[in-house]
């Protein structure tokens, strides 16, 4: 075996606090090393090309590169030794810079550590045995969770690619939260205007297929082939009888249903389309708040409808999908007013949320456009904006910058002023966040052209007095106390994950941080990728973002689909379990713990039991291989060989 | 291998590729100071992690051992560290059976973006490790 | 080996040349790294040595160069289990361990102006090789040479630049088979005991010698009985797994002979004594 | 020859312990239950009231013993090349087995022959072995299972042993049989054993009547290959027989090997450790083909080596020396001594089996 | 129970099985022997007393054929556990299960007569042992001379049984007693622990004995202490290459073993190989409220999860 060694300086990133040359040096003592160098940057192409050139002068057939994590570059230098004719698993990577250069202060010790680290690594992989793809036919469709501009932008993107797209809304109708926005910053133009032929296009599209007012119940398999489980839930609503005429909403006795999609800025009734612009437009029955459900009689809206499409009995569906890709545009969630007692936590109700004045502010909501008070539908004088309501809160678990709320609420600062001339906008503000094209401009305009009072400093308090509320805030910039008295406060309450994220990144086996947002594979240069192949992400399930963002992103992940598609077989992971038939003894206990049933029962000849693996099944976790007790399942590159190499590299007493 | 510092004592880590080792390299990438003792093996799943490896090393020269996995619920194999946490919590019960201190063995859950949070155990553990000193004295290197 | 040796401390040999027989049988020429050693080694043709990678562990393998060609000796290893892997990760210039020889030999006196016929199939043509290449270097001393050799496809037949040579001569009996049709063959194809049947060699005068997988030998034998070979007259070499070398270490006895040390060479006749193997 | 001595029971103890500081000296100590050869030291206690649970063999045949090290070394000019340098160990030092039983003195008898009486000895056994004097307590008791004289053996067999101790009412009658034993009997200081020899010849032959001989064949049975042969008679012997191999482990006879290189990442060794002809992976080659799969015919390799094999070799010596060690602690109880006299050839007709 | 009502149910199993796994006479009258019956006359070889001590479920995992096994309490745990882990065909085993009052230990009782050779063992209907030795004749409690897991054995009457022969005991042991040595010797400190197990594991000669017994360990001839591929240990006679095949062995067994104490009676060495696992078993009742070998419909714990496991906490440094 020869083994050749290659340690990144990683320009002074490692090298400034690993003495790379000696670790080289104390690496061609090892046996097994024919050749072990020090390179300023490995992963570059001169980089890459010394170790091709070095695989055919030294001969090398295992390689170890010492540089950074083997999650940034691992694949790089599997491509680069396979172009000089190994085997890619022929690699191992020494990470010196995540785990020893950055992190360790005392250059003496990481030298050490490196050197042993790379040890570890060479002990590994002069254990490493060549692994080979098999390919497997990939099924073309591709399934879009959410049904919001990200989701409906990826759809149609691979809708117009020519793929079959399933495409899975949990609300009754598409469109998402841009749907509900009045107007979009920086440029004032009527939101639903502009997603509307979207949404129009998605319900007409031959390559989409909607599964309005569903969830995914299950999803198993691998990339190229999934089988997803979707439940529709029951609307007791034949939707293929519904016309979406609206007549039994006309009729609807009960009026008192929660508004979801007007945020409960007014009540609906208990059937209802949600909006007229909604897609599907199908009446849809709220059985919280229908009497025929709560009371057990009513049935009007089942007497009126003239298809008789209402359906008491309807239960929900669950149908079953195949696809080989998965978009995620699940979308976000924002913070409970219950989070801010200070404010009134929702007691007081002229102190509303963002995306209500939005309502509020819609020629299509619940107020025709009228700016009210929700109290007594009073057109307010003096309306206060109040920004990071829960944003950059750390004592609300919530750090992070909400991203749009600073642009949102300039926008209604102006739409304020446009609706109400006489009336007056404060905004109380911590920074001004408007680093878009055109954006800066626009919170100008609001302040500069439509008179908006902008005050640095956080709200500590808002109280009534009288058909008042005293907004009591700080002006940081002039060191005051400031009390505004203000007819009505809405505040940018901070974006969160989507409600249920988390359950569905577990169905989806990939992961999502702290907040709830999914984890792309790199913040940077992979970032509408997850961890688990064949799973994209598009939107603010990712983290907050504003509408180009989300519409790019949903675009983005069309295109890597479109990518992953245009071949029509793709290769597996070599990197499975295997079974030695020889030593396996049958007891299946394996089979007991593969989280993905990818284990079967063999018969071999001469009537022997052994367990035998479906390797497009296999996810690799080594589950199997750690339950094996006769160590007879052993995971492909992981194998209890190659880790107690490293092991014994290191546990020498 | 000679090379252990003087100071430095021996503890093995064992991460779980998609989480802890992803957690280890949000660490690297902020620049959160470690002890430098640890030595990591990557694994792909904490499930992988037969708690035989953890014997093995302790009982072949290493002083601690530490496993990280994905949270529950979180793991990129969907059960693997379900799994790892029985497994694991067996074999932390049995050490101090056999006469070693169950504060040499430490499992725990990571995820790939809790950086601070990794830098925190490790910085624990291996402070742990130093108050209990060396498992091996130098007779047992017989043969 | 001398007695005041160890007989556990293999010599040190330096690889000097890797031949891909096939794509899983690889030989290794060796010579020892003292260059005085390497005139004073004898050994026998038929004899074998252990080879050790160190850190892996030793194997048993023949010497299939003949003792007339002496400017190294080789051995084939085909890839089956941790030894012959890590053989199979050698260069040229690496260093191995070699105990030999080993064992006993073929009785090539007693071969002497007789004709001779050997039956090999696959791998198991090592051994023959290295008699045959002992007898073409003697070539006088020996009458007609048959050489039936078989193997499943045509890259899987070993020693194909030998296969040339012994084709090409006129006082070779070359007979090569494989196993099934195969792109480009337009020799034999069929099983090697059924390519025995058709070519039914006389069994006057002549010395069978047969290497090769266990089920071809069974078959073979029967065959050879056939054509009324005498168990005498029919020599076969064994395998087994082996330690130590010197008919100590218990493993690869066929009752109280051992496979290392009273073997590997042994007639049908003598099998015959020992219950269960033939 | 006259060579003998006689030691009181108070000096008992003073005697072993003048052997050790001479010689690195061997004892059955009691360990928990069992009884088990250790280095002598003042704080064991020794157990001279049955034999040793293993027998002494390890002493001389190691469970595992470096055949040598190997270490590698780089050319630092050229990182390319590894030299290996080999290191083999033969220095052995003085070593007494003491208090032996005479079944265990006879197994290393058996070792001799293939170890040292063939043209490549074994020069780690042989080093030991030439190191190693072997002081013999005969036996006062028969033990469970144990079949001495049918195989040619007694409890007071001299046969292999240098020093032949046989306890006495009120001390110990020494003989000395070889020159190293002689050497023994010099260091003890004893008194004249001339007149206890009559008691002590009167003690032996009272425990060798009690010993049974399963085989009746004056220590020689023969076994018949008709039923040697028979697949139906193995299995029905041998059905509850788990092939655990304590059986060769415990055997004083018993001396398979396997050869392992085992390796830190550097340097290494080749090393010797018992193995057993019990065991599955014992033949199994690297293909998967085993010539011995069965414990069937595992168990007929093993009481044919000791019976036909070894004895075909060696002039008709049996390799059994009668402990009855595997019979004792044989967790199913299966029974050798029962399973040869059934393959005696018998004059009448066929036994079991067939 | 009665030897004849034994005989008379193996007889009628006879009928319908290949063969019947039942005791016989060992080779001196301290010691029994499994024997395998095939054949109507070899019915009268059978024996039943304390002496029986083997656990004969142990050949049900080898066997290809439609079997009859006698058990005792204790060994219908090894089926039961079994069953757990599909590993027999219950359909091709008919249980003979045995009401057990308790067997010996050969070992104790060799202690007490001080190994002399034995010429005769009885058995009083007052629980008594009577041992016959060249010196004389030696009278023991049962309870005495009983292994370890007789003391606190729950289960005198098999857990499963196609037949029974005699009728059913309830256990008089109390269960909490039942891992009360496990609990004393954990008391103790790390040292003296590490020593103990230093000074038991000095002795293991690696002749897998343990394992060979054990009725759990399938693997047997595949067993990762003896292979290369995987290589855990090496072939070293040393401490730590002995103590990491015993942790092999008691992991491998962790959540499974029935404690039918098989490898501990193996063992000629006299190591407690039965501890380590034991102490893993009182901790699968802690966390997962299991005992293995006892409900043919549980699943071994070591093979399953939870997603909140209610008894493990998490660790904090």
């Amino acid at each position: 075996m020869r083994v050749g060694v290659f340690i990144c300086h990683c320009g002074s990133n490692i090298a400034g606090t690993v003495d790379v040359a000696r670790a080289a040096a104390e690496l061609r003592k090892v046996p097994g090393v024919a050749f072990a160098t020090n390179y300023m940057y490995t992963c570059s192409e001169p980089g890459q090309d010394e170790i091709k050139q070095a695989i055919k002068r030294e001969n090398l057939d295992r390689i170890v590169v010492a540089a950074c994590s083997p999650r940034m570059h691992e694949l790089t230098f599997r491509r680069t030794i396979e172009k000089a004719g190994l085997n890619r698993y022929f690699l191992e990577m020494a990470n010196i810079r995540e785990h020893i250069s950055w992190v360790g202060l005392d250059k003496e010790a990481n030298t050490i550590k490196a050197i042993e680290t790379i040890k570890m690594a060479v002990a590994k992989v002069m254990q490493n045995k060549p692994l080979y793809s098999s390919s497997f036919k990939i099924n073309k469709r591709v399934l879009v969770i959410g049904g919001g501009v990200a989701g409906m932008q990826a759809a149609l993107d691979c809708g117009d690619g020519g793929l079959e797209v399933v495409l899975v809304e949990k609300s009754p109708s598409v469109g998402g939260m841009m749907a509900r926005l009045d107007k979009t910053f920086p440029t004032i133009d009527c939101s639903i205007c502009i997603l509307g032929p979207k949404m129009v296009d998605v319900a007409q599209h031959d390559k989409i297929k909607l599964y309005a007012y569903s969830e995914i119940e299950d999803i198993k398999g691998y990339v190229g082939n999934y089988e997803v489980k979707i439940r529709k839930k029951a609307t007791y609503v034949d939707w293929t009888k519904c016309t979406g005429c609206g007549l039994c909403m006309e009729k609807c006795p009960s009026k008192n249903s929660y508004d979801y999609f007007n945020f409960g800025v007014a009540p609906t009734k208990a059937i209802n389309i949600p909006f007229p612009q909604a897609i599907p437009k199908k009446a849809k029955i709220d059985p919280d708040f229908c009497r025929q459900f709560t009371k057990g009689k009513c049935g009007v809206c089942a007497k009126i409808c003239p298809t008789g499409a209402i359906n008491y009995e309807m239960q929900d569906e669950i149908v079953t999908e195949e696809v080989g890709a998965i978009v995620v545009a699940s979308g976000y969630g924002l913070i409970d007013m219950d989070k801010f007692p200070e404010y009134g936590g929702g007691r007081y109700p002229d102190v509303i949320t963002g995306i209500q004045y939005e309502r509020l502010l819609n020629a299509s909501g619940p107020t025709e456009g009228h700016i009210v008070r929700p109290s007594d539908h009073t057109e307010p004088k003096t309306v206060v904006f109040v920004s990071c309501a829960g944003s950059r809160d750390k004592s609300l678990g919530i750090p992070y910058c909400s991203n749009f709320c600073c642009m949102y609420i300039a926008k209604q600062a102006i739409l304020t002023k446009d609706h109400i001339p006489d009336s007056q906008s404060y905004v109380f503000y911590m920074d001004i966040r408007s680093p878009g094209k055109g954006y800066d401009e626009f919170t100008r305009r609001a302040q500069e052209d439509y008179g908006a009072k902008y005050v640095r400093g956080r709200v500590s308090r808002i109280y009534p007095k009288g058909k008042k509320l005293v907004v009591v805030g700080a002006d940081t910039l002039l060191g005051t106390q400031v009390e505004v008295e203000a007819d009505l406060v809405v505040l940018a309450t901070a974006v969160t994950a989507a409600p249920g994220a988390a359950q569905l990144a577990e169905k989806l086996h990939i992961s999502y941080d702290t907040f709830g947002f999914y984890v792309e594979s790199h913040p940077k240069l992979r970032p509408v990728e997850t961890n688990t192949s064949g799973v994209f992400l598009a939107g603010a399930a990712q983290g907050p973002k504003d509408i180009p963002a989300s519409v790019g992103q949903g675009s983005a992940a069309a295109a890597k689909v479109l990518a992953l598609f245009s071949k029509d077989m793709l290769e597996s992971d070599p990197a499975v379990a295997k079974v030695n038939e020889n030593t396996c003894v049958g007891c299946l206990k394996c089979k007991l713990t593969c989280p993905f049933g990818a284990i079967q029962e063999k018969e071999l000849r001469g009537g022997k039991i052994v367990a035998s693996v479906i390797e497009t099944v296999c996810a690799g976790c080594g589950v199997c291989t750690s339950t094996c007790p006769c160590g007879a399942i052993q995971l492909s590159h992981f194998t209890d060989n190659q880790l107690l190499a490293e092991v014994n590299a290191i546990c020498q007493k | 291998m000679s090379e252990v510092g003087p100071k430095e004592l021996r503890i093995v880590g064992f991460l779980c590729n998609w989480c802890s080792y992803g957690g280890a390299d949000t660490a690297g990438v902020s620049r959160f100071k470690q002890p430098t003792d640890l030595r990591i093996i990557r694994v792909p799943c904490s499930g992988r992690v037969d708690p035989l490896f953890v014997v093995k090393a302790l009982l072949n020269g290493a002083d601690g051992v530490l496993v990280s996995g994905c949270h529950p619920r979180d793991c990129h194999y969907s059960d693997g560290n379900f799994y790892a946490r029985r497994r694991l919590e067996m074999l932390k019960r049995l050490l101090p059976f056999l006469g070693i201190d169950d504060k040499r063995f430490h499992y725990t859950w990571i995820s790939a973006s809790e950086g601070q949070r990794w830098q925190q155990t490790v910085t624990d553990f291996t402070k742990q490790i130093h108050k209990l000193g060396p498992l091996h004295s130098g007779k047992e290197a017989q043969q | 080996m001398a007695s005041n040796k160890n007989p556990y401390i293999p010599e040190l040999v330096t690889i000097t040349n890797i031949i891909e027989e096939t794509p899983n049988i690889k030989s290794f020429q060796v010579v020892f790294n003292d260059p005085e050693r390497m005139k004073t080694f004898k050994f026998e043709p038929g004899q074998v040595g252990q080879l050790s990678v160190f850190g892996v562990g030793e194997s048993t393998f023949v010497i299939n160069s003949p003792p007339t060609r002496m400017e190294y000796l080789q051995f084939s290893v085909m890839k089956a289990g941790e030894v012959t892997g890590a053989l199979h990760e050698l260069f040229p210039g690496d260093q191995m361990g070699l105990r030999a020889p080993l064992g006993n030999w073929f009785p090539y006196d007693m071969m002497k102006g007789k004709k001779i016929l050997f039956i090999g199939g696959g791998i198991g043509l090592a051994p023959l090789r290295t008699l045959i290449l002992y007898m073409l270097d003697n070539r006088g001393d020996y009458k007609d040479i048959t050489i039936i050799y078989g193997a499943r496809t045509p890259p899987d037949l070993c020693y194909k630049e030998d296969l040339k040579e012994w084709e090409a001569r006129s006082d070779v009996n070359l007979i090569l088979t494989v196993d099934t049709e195969y792109p480009g063959w337009d020799k034999r194809t069929g099983f090697v005991p059924t390519v025995l049947n058709e070519v039914a060699p006389s069994p006057d005068d002549t010395i069978a010698i047969t290497c090769g997988p266990p089920i071809m030998i069974k078959f073979v034998l029967q065959n050879l009985a056939k054509l009324n070979f005498k168990d005498e007259d029919i020599i076969t070499t064994l395998e087994a797994r082996m330690k130590c070398g010197i008919g100590i270490c218990g493993r690869c006895n066929l009752g109280s002979q051992y496979i290392c040390k009273d073997g590997p060479v042994f007639s049908l006749a003598q099998l015959r004594d020992f219950p269960g193997v033939v | 020859m006259a060579d003998t001595g006689f030691i009181p029971k108070e000096k008992w103890g003073a005697f072993i312990e003048g052997l050790a500081a001479k010689a690195q000296v061997w004892v059955p100590c009691l360990d928990g239950d069992v009884v088990i050869f250790k280095p002598y030291s003042k704080d064991q206690t020794l157990c001279f009231e049955r034999p040793a649970n293993s027998p002494p063999k390890g002493v001389i045949f190691p469970q595992s013993d470096t055949l040598f090290a190997f270490n590698f070394s780089k050319d630092p000019e050229n990182p390319q090349k590894v030299m290996v340098e080999l290191e083999e160990k033969l220095d052995f030092p003085k070593t007494i087995i003491f208090g032996s039983r005479p079944c265990d003195a006879k197994g290393f008898l058996i070792y001799d022959r293939p170890y040292m009486q063939t043209d490549t000895p074994d020069p780690y056994y042989k080093g030991r072995r030439e190191q190693t004097a072997i002081v013999t307590m005969s036996c006062q008791s028969t033990y469970a299972g144990c079949f001495c004289t049918a195989v040619g053996g007694g409890p007071a067999d001299k046969e292999g042993s240098d020093v032949l101790i046989t306890e006495l009412d009120n001390g110990y009658f020494i003989e000395a049989i070889t020159d190293k034993g002689k050497e023994i009997l010099q260091q003890a200081a004893a008194e004249s054993g001339a007149g206890h020899e009559a008691e002590a010849l009167k003690k032996q032959e009272a425990v060798r009547a009690r010993v049974k001989d399963p085989f009746c064949a004056n220590g020689k049975p023969e076994i018949s290959k008709d039923l040697f042969e028979s697949d139906e008679f193995w299995e029905e012997e041998l059905s509850k027989c788990v092939s655990c191999g304590a059986c060769t482990y415990l055997c004083p006879t018993c001396y398979c090997f396997n050869i392992t290189d085992e390796t830190t990442f550097e340097k290494g060794e080749r090393i010797r450790s018992w193995d057993g002809c019990m065991y599955n992976h014992f033949t199994l080659e690297a293909s998967g083909h085993n010539p011995r799969p069965t414990k069937f015919q595992r168990f007929k390799n093993r009481v044919g080596h000791k019976f036909l094999f070894y004895p075909e070799k060696y002039n008709g010596v049996i390799a059994c020396c009668g402990c009855g060690r595997c019979i004792r602690f044989c967790p199913m109880s299966v029974d050798i001594s029962e399973i040869v006299s059934k393959l005696q050839k018998q004059t009448g007709s066929a036994s079991n089996g067939k | 129970m009665s030897l004849d009502k034994l005989k008379q149910i193996i007889t009628d199993v006879m009928k319908e099985v290949d063969v019947v796994i039942g005791y016989k006479q060992g080779f001196d009258p301290l010691h029994a022997t499994p024997c395998f019956i095939t054949k109507p006359e070899q019915v009268d070889q059978v024996i039943w007393n304390p002496l029986c001590v083997q656990n004969l479920a142990s050949y049900l995992t080898s066997l290809k054929k439609k079997v009859g096994v006698i058990v005792k309490g204790c060994d219908s745990r090894t089926i039961v556990q079994f069953m757990q882990e599909g590993l027999i065909d219950r359909s091709k085993v008919v249980v003979i299960g045995i009401p057990c009052t308790g067997v010996v230990s050969v070992r104790k009782v060799l202690e007490k007569v001080k190994h002399e050779p034995i010429e005769e063992v009885k058995f009083s209907d007052d629980g008594m042992v009577i041992v016959k030795t060249p010196s004389g004749e030696t009278k023991m409690a049962l309870s005495e001379v009983a292994p370890d897991k007789c003391e606190t054995c729950q289960y005198p009457t098999p857990v499963l049984y196609d037949h029974l022969a005699g009728e059913p005991i309830t256990s008089t042991k109390d269960p909490q007693s039942v891992f009360k040595d496990i609990e004393e010797f954990d008391k103790k400190s790390l040292e003296e622990k590490k020593a103990y197990w230093e000074k038991e594991f000095d002795r293991c000669i690696r002749c897998y004995a343990c394992r060979n017994a054990c009725p759990m360990c399938v693997c047997q001839d595949s067993c990762i202490a003896e292979s290369r591929e995987p290589h855990w240990v090496s072939q070293k006679s040393n401490l730590t290459e002995k103590m990491m095949f015993h942790m092999i062995h008691a992991l491998h067994l962790a959540g499974r073993c029935v404690e039918c104490g098989e490898c501990e009676r193996a063992c000629p060495m006299g190591i407690p190989v039965n501890k380590l696992k034991r102490k893993i078993n009182s901790d699968m009742k802690v966390l997962f409220g299991y005992e293995p070998g006892v409900k043919p419909e549980d699943k071994p714990p070591m093979f399953t999860f939870s997603v909140e496991e209610k008894n493990i906490e998490e660790h904090k440094l």
